[in-house]
Formats: structure tokens, sequence, C-alpha cells
């Protein structure tokens, strides 16, 4: 296998999406409006976590991106930007992906963006052995190999993410929940993409499995440099893994901050009702309220500030005008958030204005100290030894 | 962390789960086992031995990964299918088998499920299914009965109920759908309330709501709830006692907050630790790998043997008794017992 | 192997209650119909034949029903079906041997290129879905929705007797009084086999192929909402690829569902053959039924039965071949 | 004719697209139905008042020498036959025992399927078992070639009897409805609204009639419409061959009168034609209300039309369309 880039190249940007409108159904036909003026710059070897709950128009977005959203899906508005790096080396090639062809499209696929989607007991076809869906993608993408190399890849792809060889011949139903997961983060990386985005990949699995693909997936980057879009309605566990994480309500983005910004000063009342929802698994019991009311359904959207009708801050100028994705008032960071409250409008209340944290250290998977198994903290894992 | 037990030697007592209260519990299982068979004489052992009480007014989480036993557990407590052994008490008498008695115990356990979108009926209103359960266990009928389920729908935060009464499932979201689910097991008095996961397909934002209102229920009606759940987190906020399940077993039980601090069963800190928690900034160590056991086979012994890194010889050979590990607080493994400590202790020094 | 286990035992059920349903048939006659059919009968037959086929039937109380059952078992699981009273005595086996080939050739190519053809539509159609070839779906189940011998029907007016395209009836040619046709494998012969096989083949064609279209097109658009499906797309695979992918998976149900057709194609051919009196095992019947001759009757019956469950266990073989989750254990 | 029936592999959709639109609820039926309803509408009218409408009565026999059928003129719409009938008489007095025994063959056939297809699904265990092995060999014994040999030899009195008649055409087709039913059954009876209704102490019977039945209708009348077109192609079919010769005769009578009087090859069009298409269209009507049916069962059969016929949706190649400048960009068509 080629040698990969010594780190990613952080602070090159390898997708931009401006302005996307997704639809489901043609204007014509009257469809109704998904995803509404999403903007965001991915830079390589990120990990953007996409937060929000069902309807909200995350997983549109994300299969839109690679024009895989399926009909009656549209899109409607915008541009999707991806900057190609040529197999030879040199600089990179912006692609409109939205004016691409069929062509174009398939040879980006894979090779540089690859998927992996939330049941993987769906995602691999039930008739075909596990070696025929990893050697299938490359046998289309590197027409040079032979069969004895693709097989030599897909041995070693298996073993990146802890399976052992012989099961290659094995079919999907053979595998565990866990290990059909784990080959399609094997299938995803097959081709060393320079973004991979992930469609709640482990919402099925159960939590010590989930956590264990988690941190091997995360190990993963760090070697490769993938950027990652992860989408999850879990936010608890988004902020663990995450840089950067846009929180989605009614199919806009309503705020977009570094995690560690977000957990410790949340500025939309939506990220903060979030974060309220998650009982936490240590410290004193209190009482948690949730969010009032339900999402609000694609055919009914309220005016104004989508949010509004659930909002316990919402005022006269909520109802009626919509507000934009900017710099909060008085913030220094680059976050932003769509919000009359943050725009100095209105006067903020006290747990939307508390001070972005002073380190804006990315998450815990890129500090060196992650690589390497940490000493365990006694007040987190209490072990057997402590008892007698 | 707590003074040494002295397990009684060599008997292992039947130790009743669940929250401890004086008095009668509302609904007490003894001993309860399913075995499925699945063809061929293989059975599936789905549920082993397991004694639980719930006291009125209190809430009793089940905790444990998909395939544990929990749902299963259940839905013998609902007395919808037959325990291959062990018996059901309701406050403090064993639930008859005639047609009869079982009619009359579906009047006072109550099962919410987890699906919202699936345990309405669309073909019906809401009025209708909550309708029901009253015109079979009650004499309402009527505008009394119209009142009645008025009132019901009311007390779920679904106002104006004679409004919601009106509409059909596919009208409603996901959490109104499950307020109806709970206002239906409400219809009738109930004494014990079973939901199996009834938050886990719920949006986030308001699955909050809905623990809230089982917890406002638990006060109000004197309730005795069971919250069968995979997420820790939760069980931690809403339950008194937390019962963890593995492979069929319970592993581990106590005092909510004590089990998620304090947890003793390593299987249980191995749940605690895989667990998403925002306060953490290191990542957690995981302790033990692979899958749950396939319940057709399990494993001799302790059933967590396989995948615990703690194991000791007597884990594969003998299945361990529920030895106390806390106030109110029992864990089912052979780390806690006087007679291995010192090998225990050799171990634990290992890792 | 379970799935085919049980599908054989399944096999041998079927073929022994079809085989004692043949025994009660001409008993459950009533009694007036059941002495009429030997009265008629007896100046065809000798008196012992006729002493026999009324032991046979059970009309004579000197067997037990029993022994008479056995009796009948005995002989039909050694191909002995009796003799054929229209057919001046011929055993039933030869003169069903006759016809047999003609009925296979018939719906079997029929059946090849109805179940090619229907597929080949049913994926392009569900994969283009709104397209042309959509438009074709409903159109084709018209064909479906006539009774086959009415289509044959239809089709026999405008083609054969309007048209005369081609010939209205038989196997092969007989008026030519100037070609004698040496019956085997020479072009002369099979050239005529093939002119008159081209109209009842149609009908049959296009009476089934609408089953095949539309169950493969559903299941095609059912597939295609499968995520694999969509990987391979993300994967960026070829076009052919990702249809021969989802093509692949929806093909098994509609092999399943063999079963709900292939008896019903059959009896359909079989109408046609008598529209078309094409001389095979369909046409036979229809005269077996006008002369009474109820041994031929008894011996269609179950070799077009054994036939059915044959072609079905053909289907289960195929689709444990092609579905690797049938071949788990339970 | 697989696919007239629902079968157990296209049942429930799922809730596959995360942010799918709420599908609205049409009013209007599709035009599939809407046609379909209106030409069986019409052919029961037709088999109701057809004894009223016919200018002659069956025994009414043109006033002629001639013992070659006349061809359609004024006073004989759809002229006569060798016996000088009046043959656009004969079809409509054709139409009521046709209907009449294709609708009750499928009335008991329905009856029938939904018995045994609700009990063995609901039931489960050896019942389930046992009646699955009865359905299946009743789906694979060839039922019309049964269905000769037990009606050739029947009295006239029963051979009249269309409550006979299509009692024992039913027997011959009531399997493949039982099939789907039972398929769904089974999905229905793990529904957790069932759990729930038996967790409240419903009894069994009020299940099955009340939860699992009104989600069944669909299907039952999918299968009802199946099973008439098939009752209809039998029932014809017997009166072709000549198995059955019902005394106020059938259109399949009328085809088998014509069929032996050579008509065929005498090129009488008028004589066979209508009611060959009389039953052709009969079945289209009923197929074209059995389409409309499906796609209420499976939505996503449905073949969605757009208004704008230039934007095609294909799987991994989303439609990108700007109201702004309307410029389409997709890629090739297949």
């Amino acid at each position: 296998m080629t040698a990969v880039q010594a780190g990613p190249v952080l602070g090159e940007p390898v997708l931009e999406v401006s302005k996307l409108c997704i639809d489901y159904g043609l204007p014509e036909d009257g469809g109704v409006r998904a995803v509404t003026d999403v903007t965001f710059t991915l830079r390589r070897g990120e990990v953007l976590g996409l937060a929000g709950e069902s309807g909200s128009g995350k997983s549109t977005l994300a299969y839109a991106i690679p024009r895989l959203l399926r009909a009656p899906g549209v899109i409607t508005g915008g541009d999707v930007i991806f900057h190609q790096r040529p197999v030879g080396g040199g600089p990179s090639q912006a692609v409109d992906m939205l004016t691409a062809d069929a062509e174009t499209l398939a040879n980006i696929r894979w090779v540089d963006l690859s998927m992996v989607f939330q049941s993987a007991m769906h995602a691999l076809n039930p008739v075909a052995r596990i070696e025929g869906q990893l050697t299938d993608v490359l046998r289309r993408h590197r027409p040079g190999w032979s069969p004895a190399q693709r097989k030599e890849r897909a041995v070693e792809l298996l073993q990146m993410v802890g399976i052992s060889a012989d099961r290659l011949r094995a079919f999907p139903h053979e595998l565990s929940g866990g290990m059909r997961q784990r080959v399609m983060i094997a299938m995803a990386l097959a081709l060393e993409p320079a973004l991979v985005i992930m469609d709640e990949p482990t919402t099925a699995l159960d939590v010590v499995t989930q956590r264990e693909i988690i941190e091997e997936l995360m190990e993963l980057r760090e070697r490769l440099g993938f950027a990652v879009i992860f989408i999850t309605h879990d936010l608890s566990l988004l902020l663990e893994l995450a840089d950067t994480i846009a929180i989605m309500y009614a199919g806009r983005l309503v705020e977009m901050a570094t995690a560690t910004e977000l957990v410790r000063a949340p500025r939309h009342p939506y990220s903060q009702g979030l974060l309220n929802s998650f009982p936490a698994l240590h410290g004193a019991k209190k009482r948690m309220v949730g969010i009032p009311g339900a999402p609000p359904s694609l055919r009914a959207m309220p005016a104004g500030c989508k949010f509004h009708p659930r909002c316990v801050h919402a005022g006269e100028s909520c109802l009626s005008v919509e507000p934009r994705l900017a710099r909060p008032n008085g913030s220094f960071s680059a976050r932003t958030v769509a919000c009359t409250l943050q725009d100095g409008s209105r006067p903020t209340p006290a747990e939307l204005a508390l001070p972005d944290p002073a380190e804006t250290a990315p998450s815990r998977f890129r500090t060196p100290a992650a690589a390497v198994p940490a000493p365990s903290d006694p007040n987190q894992n209490l072990t057997v030894g402590d008892l007698s | 962390m707590t003074d040494s037990v002295t397990p009684p030697a060599g008997t292992a007592p039947t130790v009743v789960h669940g929250p401890k209260r004086e008095g009668t519990p509302a609904l007490e299982a003894r001993g309860l086992t399913k075995h499925f068979p699945v063809g061929r004489g293989k059975v599936v052992h789905a549920v082993e031995e397991i004694s639980i009480a719930l006291p009125e007014a209190t809430v009793t989480a089940v905790v444990g990964e998909s395939g544990s036993g929990k749902s299963t557990l259940a839905r013998l407590l609902t007395g919808l299918i037959k325990p291959t052994s062990g018996e059901l008490l309701l406050d403090g008498k064993p639930v008859g088998t005639s047609a009869k008695a079982l009619r009359a115990y579906t009047s006072d356990v109550h099962l919410v499920l987890q699906d919202p979108f699936s345990s309405l009926n669309s073909a019906h209103s809401v009025g209708y299914h909550i309708e029901r359960p009253l015109k079979l266990h009650s004499d309402v009928r009527g505008a009394e009965l119209d009142a009645k389920v008025v009132e019901l729908l009311d007390r779920v935060s679904l106002s104006p109920g004679a409004e919601f009464a009106a509409k059909y499932p596919h009208e409603l979201s996901g959490g109104q759908r499950q307020r109806v689910a709970i206002a239906r097991g409400l219809a009738v008095r109930p004494r014990v309330l079973l939901a199996d996961e009834p938050v886990s397909m719920l949006d986030v934002s308001i699955r909050l709501g809905v623990l809230n209102l089982f917890d406002g229920l638990r006060e109000d009606e004197r309730l005795a709830i069971l919250y069968v759940t995979h997420d820790i987190a939760s069980a931690r906020y809403l339950a008194d006692t937390i019962v963890v399940m593995y492979a069929g077993q319970v592993v581990e039980s106590g005092p909510a907050e004590q089990i998620t601090d304090a947890p003793q069963h390593p299987y249980t800190q191995l749940l605690l630790s895989a667990a998403p928690d925002p306060a953490r900034d290191q990542a957690p160590e995981l302790r033990g790998s692979g899958s749950p056991p396939s319940l057709v086979n399990p494993p001799s012994g302790c059933r967590f043997h396989p995948r615990c890194p703690f194991a000791m010889a007597v884990c594969k050979e003998q299945a361990p008794p529920s030895l106390p590990v806390g106030t109110d607080q029992v864990a089912a493994c052979w780390l806690h017992s006087p007679e291995h400590k010192a090998e225990a202790d050799a171990v634990s020094a290992q890792i | 192997m379970p799935l085919l286990i049980r599908r054989i035992g399944f096999y041998l059920i079927a073929a022994y209650a079809a085989i004692t349903l043949d025994f009660f048939i001409p008993r459950m006659l009533p009694g007036n119909a059941l002495s009429a059919i030997l009265t008629q009968m007896r100046g065809v037959v000798t008196p012992a034949q006729l002493a026999s086929m009324a032991a046979e039937y059970g009309a004579d109380d000197k067997q037990s029903l029993l022994s008479q059952y056995f009796t009948y078992v005995g002989h039909t699981l050694s191909g002995n079906f009796g003799l054929s009273l229209s057919h001046q005595e011929t055993p039933v086996s030869t003169v069903l041997g006759g016809d047999l080939p003609w009925t296979i050739g018939l719906i079997g190519s029929a059946t090849v290129v109805a179940f090619l053809l229907g597929t080949l539509i049913g994926i392009m159609a569900g994969w283009r879905r709104g397209g042309l070839l959509d438009a074709i779906v409903p159109v084709s189940t018209f064909f479906q929705a006539i009774p086959y011998f009415v289509l044959g029907l239809l089709l026999l007016i405008i083609f054969g007797s309007d048209l005369a395209w081609f010939p209205i009836g038989g196997g092969y040619d007989t008026t030519n009084r100037y070609v004698t046709y040496v019956q085997g494998w020479n072009w002369p012969y099979m050239s005529s086999v093939l002119q008159h096989l081209v109209l009842p083949g149609t009908t049959v064609v296009l009476a089934s192929i609408a089953g095949w279209i539309v169950g493969m097109r559903n299941m095609m658009i059912t597939t295609m909402d499968e995520d694999y499906v969509l990987v391979a797309a993300a994967k960026g695979l070829s076009r052919f690829r990702v249809i021969g992918i989802a093509a692949r998976n929806a093909i098994l149900p509609t092999i399943s569902n063999f079963t709900l057709s292939i008896s019903l194609v059959v009896t359909g051919a079989v109408l046609v053959e008598v529209v078309f009196d094409y001389p095979g095992i369909g046409n036979e019947m229809f005269n077996a039924i006008t002369a009474a001759d109820y041994p031929l009757l008894q011996g269609i019956l179950l070799v077009v039965t054994f036939a059915v469950l044959i072609a079905n266990f053909l289907a289960d073989l195929a689709y444990v071949v092609l579905d690797p989750r049938s071949r788990r254990e339970a | 004719m697989t696919s007239t029936l629902p079968t157990e592999t296209m049942t429930g959709g799922s809730p596959a697209t995360p942010a799918a639109p709420a599908r609205r609820r049409r009013r209007h039926y599709p035009i599939k139905v809407q046609v379909g309803a209106g030409i069986t509408l019409f052919f029961i009218l037709i088999a109701i008042f057809g004894p009223e409408l016919a200018p002659h009565s069956a025994a009414w026999v043109a006033n002629t020498t001639n013992g070659t059928p006349q061809p359609p003129s004024g006073s004989n719409w759809l002229g006569t036959d060798n016996t000088q009938h009046d043959l656009y008489s004969a079809l409509l007095l054709g139409a009521r025992s046709t209907l009449l025994i294709s609708f009750v063959a499928g009335a008991f056939a329905t009856v029938l399927s939904v018995a045994m297809g609700v009990t063995s699904g609901y039931v489960g265990g050896v019942t389930d078992e046992v009646m699955s092995i009865i359905t299946n060999i009743f789906l694979a014994l060839p039922g019309l070639l049964i269905l000769m040999v037990i009606l050739k030899p029947l009295p006239p009195g029963d051979q009249n009897n269309s409550l006979v008649i299509g009692f024992v055409v039913a027997l011959s087709s009531w399997a493949y409805g039982a099939r789907a039913l039972r398929a769904q059954t089974l999905t229905l009876r793990d529904q957790d609204y069932v759990v729930s209704a038996r967790v409240i102490g419903e009894r069994k019977r009020r299940i099955v009639i009340y939860e699992i039945l009104p989600n069944l209708l669909p299907i039952v009348a999918a299968s009802f419409i199946f099973t008439v077109i098939y009752g209809m192609g039998v029932y014809v079919a017997l009166c072709y061959l000549g198995v059955v010769s019902p005394a106020s005769g059938s259109w399949g009578t009328l085809l088998q009168t014509a069929q032996a009087s050579g008509a065929i090859e005498a090129n009488q069009w008028w004589w066979y034609l209508p009611p060959a298409l009389c039953i052709a269209l009969v079945g289209i009507g009923l197929a074209l209300l059995n389409f409309g049916i499906d796609e209420i069962i499976n939505p996503r059969i449905r073949s969605s039309r757009s208004k704008r016929r230039d934007v095609k949706f294909q799987l991994g190649l989303t439609p990108v369309v700007r109201p702004a400048t309307s410029t389409v960009v997709e890629g090739e068509q297949l």
C-alpha cells in the first residue's frame, strides 16, 4: 500500500457547502423543503458532527452532498464543491458536485468520498460474500491490480478493523452486528478516501460494541487522516468525538461551534435544550425538562424562527423574522449561531451567554495521549481492586 | 468501598432484586425462568431464575444489552407468556392460572411498548384505545366513559383530551402516541406499569417529558414501575433501583446511584465505561471485549467469564451466587466471595 | 439444508395426496354416473375387462376399499395407469407418452421465454420507474386478466383465420397432401412444428409474462430501496453492476413465488391446446372428458400434478443455490 | 398471475427515508381505479338488467329458413348463429350466469381464504403447519383439471345451481388468498398493538376481528378480485369445453357453440368475438381495480408522474433543479 501522507494538512478545505437547499418532490409537484440554506466548510482531517432529531434534515443533507439522495429528493439550490486530490499528487482540484456528470461522480465516489450506513445488516449485499464486496470496489477503481493483489488488500482491510482473514468467505448473515459494521468501515477505507460520511454508524449497536467501534474508528482516522461527517441524534456521543458540531433543526443549521464550546457554552436555546435532554452518568441527580412540544412537520413550518413555538425565550420578532447564522455578539471564536438572542438586538439570557471556553482544544481523540491507552482515571472507572 | 461481607457459607439464598421497602410489594416474581424451544431439542435460555419485587411508588430499572433477556422478563411479568418455572405474586397473593384470574391480572399490570408507531392500531381512534380497557375491566359506560377518557388523556398531558380522543394515531407525533399508550395503561388504575424501552424510539428532546411523566405517576398513582432500558444514564435518572441483566441473568442490582457510581460487577463496569459521557475528557478504558454469548449454549459457570478480564478458574466452572457488595447492593461475581479473595486481588492487581 | 429437506417432505405429502385424490375421484361420482359410465363401456371392452374396471372403481363389492386402494397405489407407482377406453385399449402410459413431448415443448418453451423476457422487462421497468417500459406494465396486465384460451381464440382469429399468417391448429401440417412428413429431427418436419408452435406459444407467453414483469418490477423497486444498492452506487460501480446487484436480490422472491404461478400456467396452457387443437395432454384431456375415458383422465391428472411438483422442486433448488441464507442451519 | 395477489414479500413498508415528507391523503382515486370500477360496474348492471334489455328471448328464432349464421344487421345487432338465435340477446343473457358464478366463487373463496389464512397465521404451531401444507397442496394441484373431472358427471340440476358451481370453483382458488393472508397475519400478530390488546385482556376472537382484520382488508379485497377473475376464467373455460352447460347459456357457452360449429374457420366473427371481448373487458376492469389496491397496499410500487418530464430521478444521481434559472443538470439516461 502507498504510504499515507504524514498527518492531515489541517486548514485546507476538502468540502465546501454553501446555501444548499434540498426538497422532497419537485417544486412543480408540490414538494416540501427539507434542508434550507446550509453552509459550512469541512477541512482535511476534521470531524464534523451533525446532530439533530428525526426530520431535522441531517441525513438528507449528508446524502445530498455526494448526490446519493433517493427520489423524490431534489437539490434545489446552493453549491457543493469537493476538493479532489489528483492521483499523482499536486494541488487539489475543485469539483462542482452539483454540475458533475455520472462519470465524474463515479470517479470521486469511494476514491475520495465514501460512506458508512446506519445498519450494516442492510448495507451489505446479503447474497454476496464479504470478499466480493470488498474487492468489487478495487476492481472498479484499481483496474491494474491482479486478483491476488485485490485479495491481499481485502485481507489487510479486514485485519485493520480486527477481523481475521478467514471471514473473507463469509456471507453477511454469518457475522455479528458489530463485525458487519466493522466490515463496512473497512470497506469505506478501502481506497483511503479524504472524506467519510457516516450516517448513524453505531446507533443500531449495543453500547459496548458502539464504544469499541468508535474508538477503533477514531484511531484509524488519526492514522489515515480522513475527514468525517458524523451524523447522529446522540449529541452526548458526538461531544466526545467531534471537532466541530453543527446542530440542525427543521432543515436549518442553528448553531455551529467546536465541541468544547458547544458543551461548555451553548448559544442557541435549542442546543442548550438538547444538552439538557441527556441525563448525566455521574454527579448529583437533578430534575431535567428537555424541550417542550415536538419538532414541526415539513408541511407545516412555522413562520419566522422555526424553533419559536418550543422556545422559552421567544420574543415578538421571532414570530416573523427568521434569524441568520452569524457570529454571536461579543464572541471572538469562529462559531456561529442563528438566534436573535445573540445578535445584540435583545438581552441574552445568562445561560446562553456563558463565556467561550478558553482552550478550544480539539476533541480528546486529537490529543497525542489518546493514541496510547491512557492510564485509568480512578474516579471514572472503578476497578474491583478498589473495593476491598 | 464497602465493609467486608459475610455471605452464608455453602448456601446460595434466593436474592430478591428491586427496591427495598416495608410491606408487601405490589408485584413479586419468584424464580422466573423462561426457556424458548427452538427446535431439535434446543432451547434458548432467555431468563434464568430471576426473583424481583416491585413495591408501590417505586421505579425499578432493568438495564442490559439486546438479548440480555430484559424484554422477556417484562413480558413474563405481564403474564403474556408462561414462564418455564417460577411464580408471580400480586400484592402477596399468587396469581392463578385460570382465564378469569389472568383477566383480573391484566387489569392490574400494564405494559407500555417500545415502538409508538406500532403500539396503536391505525384502524382505531385514540378514544377507542383508551375505552377498551375501561369496557373490559369496569362498569363505566356512556357519558361517564367519555369523561373518563378525556380525564385520562389530560392526565398524560394530552389536552384538550376530547380533541385528542377523536384523533387517529397517524395524526399524532411519536411522543403523543407514547402518551396515549401510557394513558391506556392507566385506564383501570393498575398497580404495576411495565415499560419496555418506552423512550428509545422517541426524539431526544421529548424523551425527558415521557420519563418525567413516569416519575410523576410513581408518586401520584403510587405505581410500581418497571423501566426496561439499554440506556444506563436514563435508568439512573428515573429509577430508585437498577437491576443489570446479562445473558438472561441478573448480574448486579442495587440503588440507582450506587450502581452507576460504584459498580461492583465487571459487566456493569464495562457497560458504564462504554456509555457516552460528555463530562469525560479522557478516552474510557474498556475492560472486556467481545459480544454477548449464544443463549442456546450459554457458557459454563459465570456467563460473563469469556469476556471478563478478571476471570478466574472458578468462574468457568461454577455460576457465582449473588453476593452482597454494599447497602442493598448485590453482585453475582466470584471476585466478591471471601473464599476467592486472594485470587481476586491477584487478578485485579495484574490489570 | 433444512429448507430443502422440508420441501422434499412437502412434495412427498403432496404427491401422496394427489394419488389418493385420484383414487377417490371416480368413487366420489354419484352412483348413477358411475354405472352409466360402465354401461357405456360395455360394448367397448370385453366382459373380463369390464369386471376388472368395475373392481377398480369399487363398483363390485368383492374387494374392500382398503385393498382396492393398495392395489391402485401399487399400480400407480409402477406406472400402470390402466387401459385407455377411447384409444382401443392402449395402455394409458403409452397414450400419454405420445402426448407429453408436445405439451412439454409448448409449456417449456413458453415458460422459459416468458420468464427470461418478463424478468428482463421487469428489471428495466423497476430501474427506470415512470419510464417508457414502465408504461408497458399495465398493458401486459391486460393480457394476464384475460383467460388463456380466450386470448388464444383472439390470436387465432386475428393471425390464424383473418390474416392467415399462421396455421390455425394441429401440431404439424397434416393437410398438405404434397408433402409427407417423416416425424423426427428433419428440417421440413421441424419447421412445420415450429410454425404450429408460434400461436399457442405466444398465447401462453403473453398470458403469463405479466406475472413475471409485475413481480420483478415491484421487487426491483422494493430492492432498490435497500441500502446495499445505494452502497453499490456510492462505490462508483458501473450502472450495470448496480442493476445487477439489485436484480440478483430481487429475483429471489420471484423464484419462491413460482409455486403460485406454475399450476396456473399449466392449466392455462392445457386449455390453449384445446383452442389450437394441439396434440398434447390438454387436448387429450378434452377428448377423454368427452369420451368419459376415466382411466386416461386419472393418468393425465397424475402426470400433470407430478409435473407441477417437479417444476416446483426445481424452483426450490434454484432458490437454495441463489440465496446463501437459505442454506443456513436452523 | 403471480402479481395480481400481494405476496408475502411485499408486506410492510418500512419508514426507510428518514426525512420523507408525510404523504398526503389522496382524496381522488387513481385513474386506474376509476376506469376499472367503471368497467366492472357497467358489466354488473348488464348482468342484472340484461334479460330486460335483451330484445329477444332465448327461445326466439329469426324468421328465416337460412341455415347459415347471419351477420349483424338492423334487426339483429350482433347477427345470428346457425340456429338463427339472436346473438345480441344471447350475449346480454349470458352475462348474468357468467358474472354471478364469478362473484359467487370469489365470495366463497374469500371466506375460505380468510378463515384458513388468518387462523393459520394467528394460531400458529401445529395448526399452522397442517393448514399450510393443505394450502400448498391446493396451490400445486391443477385445479381446473380436477374441476373438469368432478363437474362433468354432475346432474343438470346441480350444473345450473350457481351456488354449487361457484363453491366448487372456489375450492380450486382459495389457496392463493390464504397464502397471502397468512403471511400478513403473521406480520400483524407480532405488531405491538396486538400485543397491547392482549395485555389489556382482550379475547382472541376480538383481537382477530377488531385488531387484525381491519388491517387485512386491502389484501382481502385484492384476493377477492383475484378470485373473481380466476373464477370467471375457470367458469368460461368449463362452459367452453362443454363440461358445464347451463340452461341459460353463458359467454363460455357461446364460445363453445361457435367453436363447435366451425365459426372460426368460417370467419363468422360476430359470433365469437363479442363474448371473447366481453370476457377480456371484465378481466381488464377487475385487473385495473386490483392495480389500484396493490398500490394502496404497497405505495412504493406506485409509478409516480411528475409535471416536469425533463427531470429524471435515478439512483445515485440526485437531480439538481435550480428554480431561478430552471436549468436541469443530470447525467445521461439509461
